[in-house]
């Protein structure tokens, strides 16, 4: 019961948590700003999800200084290879939302709506 | 322990906005709440032992992201005041 | 209604399989055989100290190139959407006051410094291309807000994006032909470890990573920002 | 040096206690300008003193945190004063018991000439 409240359990509840509060805002909202916020939601919990699974107890950032010794490093810090991972799945994801609201404003000035329900070029 | 603690808190903080965020009516208050989750994230990311992504996200996820949708709801707005 | 319930059930059984998938997690001791491989042989293998930077510019320095592209791609296809937005006059915007000005005058070439400190010293500290990039667009914004009718214009960022764009991969091509592979940091000395002249290429090729994201992102941003002054008559 | 780190550590508490406060002013005052008044003032205070101490616990970082601190004593009044500004053009509310408002004049000449540019 200890192991539970410790940091990486607690952070991995809540990007589950995170998760699935935006997978329901981004099916049940009409908006589509909303369903764009929704997204940046889950990319959040994406990323709050990867790095508490490199996380290993009682250990320091992977910079190698004074903290750390040289020679075995390996017992002293946590895993680098997610957080690497992370680091460009940020900036891909400012990316991606610039270019979905480009395109969201896009269908706007079409359709001068923002329910996604209007939309109808795209049905069939 | 003391980290414990301090995680909880902020984790209930961004559960509770991400319902803002998704919830609210206006959309300002709920760009504000995302771009607030992701200042809380990078927060946990500093106790987590992230350095490096506790500043691309405090950088980008929360300074960047926000500003973008703030343009795009401005240009929204005035429109819809022309009209 | 039947839609509303169908949404409540696959959102229920998602959360359901995700708390078995929490209750089933236990937390590791130790790192897997590729992290400690970085851990052990990185250091002096590549030189650096931030083992983040050294896989991000060396081990995984593919990944960062296409990262890159992907959001070259973006910034171009962001401008091309918008491009239609852009004609028309810009809306004279109010002069911001005067405090704003003489304060953006003394920031604006510290914020630049942290950047530049930033990436030039990925290798040392927690930092690197991206996060020194990212400030770069942030500098963008205090401009924008601050000097708010001048024109800031598209051919010096544009430069700016290619030449380190290609100076990234010509340093790339020639770890090829000096060193051991692409993107090899070995065709400069390694130097003394902790030195900010150490660990080989890694700073110059952090340094072209970080002006290459931050031109990006201040394309991006500029696109918006141009959406947002124009007075388009057809809305 | 131990007296130095306890010195850094009540000044640490002290400037702690000061974003208290300015918490409790931004929940309590009655309209925006308030507000904004009690989260700068004080906040500005509680950062700075705190980076103070932990500049004196840790001697050697003394030399960053003094630029910190140059970075924080300009940027925060600045961004505070433009947050005030935007919401007076915005014509956010005032609360009852203000009695001057120095700016009202400007506001009314700009939306003057808005309305003779249309």
């Amino acid at each position: 019961m200890t192991n539970l409240f410790s940091i990486e359990y607690i952070t991995i509840f809540t990007s589950f948590a995170l998760l699935v509060l935006g997978l329901w805002g981004i099916i049940s909202q009409k908006n589509i700003f909303k369903i764009i916020i929704s997204f940046s939601i889950v990319n959040t919990s994406i990323h709050l999800l990867l790095v508490s699974l490199a996380y290993i107890r009682n250990r320091t950032a992977p910079i190698i200084d004074s903290a750390v010794d040289r020679v075995n490093a390996a017992e002293k810090v946590v895993d680098p290879v997610p957080h690497a991972l992370v680091l460009t799945a940020i900036v891909i994801g400012i990316g991606i939302t610039a270019l979905m609201l480009s395109y969201a404003f896009t269908m706007y000035k079409q359709h001068k709506t923002l329910d996604i329900n209007q939309y109808k070029s795209l049905k069939w | 322990m003391i980290y414990s603690i301090i995680v909880l808190i902020l984790s209930l903080i961004m559960l509770v906005m991400a319902l803002v965020a998704i919830h609210h009516k206006s959309l300002q208050i709920a760009v504000i709440a995302s771009g607030i989750i992701s200042l809380f994230a990078s927060v946990v990311y500093i106790f987590l032992a992230a350095p490096d992504v506790a500043i691309t996200e405090a950088s980008i996820g929360s300074a960047l992201t926000v500003i973008i949708f703030f343009y795009v709801l401005n240009k929204i707005r005035h429109s819809d005041a022309k009209e | 209604m039947l839609r509303n319930s169908l949404r409540v059930i696959i959102i229920a059984a998602l959360g359901w399989i995700l708390f078995q998938v929490y209750s089933g997690y236990s937390s590791r001791d130790e790192l897997n055989e590729l992290a400690g491989y970085y851990a052990t042989e990185g250091l002096s293998e590549v030189g650096a100290a931030n083992l983040v930077t050294s896989v991000v510019v060396t081990y995984r320095g593919l990944d960062t190139l296409g990262e890159v592209t992907i959001l070259f791609l973006t910034a171009l296809i962001i401008g091309l959407m918008l491009k239609a937005e852009h004609r028309g006059d810009r809306t004279r915007l109010r002069e911001s006051s005067e405090f704003l000005v003489t304060a953006s005058h003394v920031l604006l070439p510290v914020i630049f410094m942290v950047g530049v400190y930033i990436f030039i010293n990925g290798h040392l500290t927690p930092g690197g291309g991206f996060q020194g990039g990212a400030i770069l667009a942030s500098t963008l914004i205090l401009m924008l807000l601050s000097f708010t009718n001048s024109k800031i214009s598209h051919k010096v960022l544009e430069i700016t994006e290619s030449v380190s764009g290609i100076s990234f991969i010509v340093l790339g091509i020639l770890g090829v032909i000096l060193a051991g592979g692409f993107l090899d940091n070995k065709i400069l000395p390694l130097g003394e470890f902790g030195k900010l002249f150490s660990a080989g290429a890694i700073p110059v090729i952090y340094s072209f990573i970080g002006l290459k994201v931050g031109a990006e992102l201040s394309t991006i941003i500029l696109e918006f920002n141009q959406i947002q002054g124009t007075d388009d008559k057809s809305l | 040096m131990e007296y130095l780190k306890i010195a850094g550590a009540f000044i640490t508490l002290g400037g702690s206690l000061f974003i208290l406060f300015a918490s409790i002013g931004l929940l309590r005052m009655p309209d925006i300008y308030n507000r904004i008044q009690a989260g700068t003032k004080a906040s500005t205070l509680g950062t700075l003193l705190t980076l103070l101490g932990i500049g004196l616990i840790h001697t050697d970082w003394l030399l960053k945190i003094m630029m910190l601190i140059i970075f924080v004593l300009i940027s925060n009044p600045v961004s505070s004063h433009i947050l005030g500004r935007a919401a007076h053009y915005a014509r956010m509310p005032i609360s009852d018991r203000t009695e001057v408002d120095e700016l009202e004049e400007d506001t009314n000449i700009v939306s003057q000439e808005r309305e003779e540019e249309k």
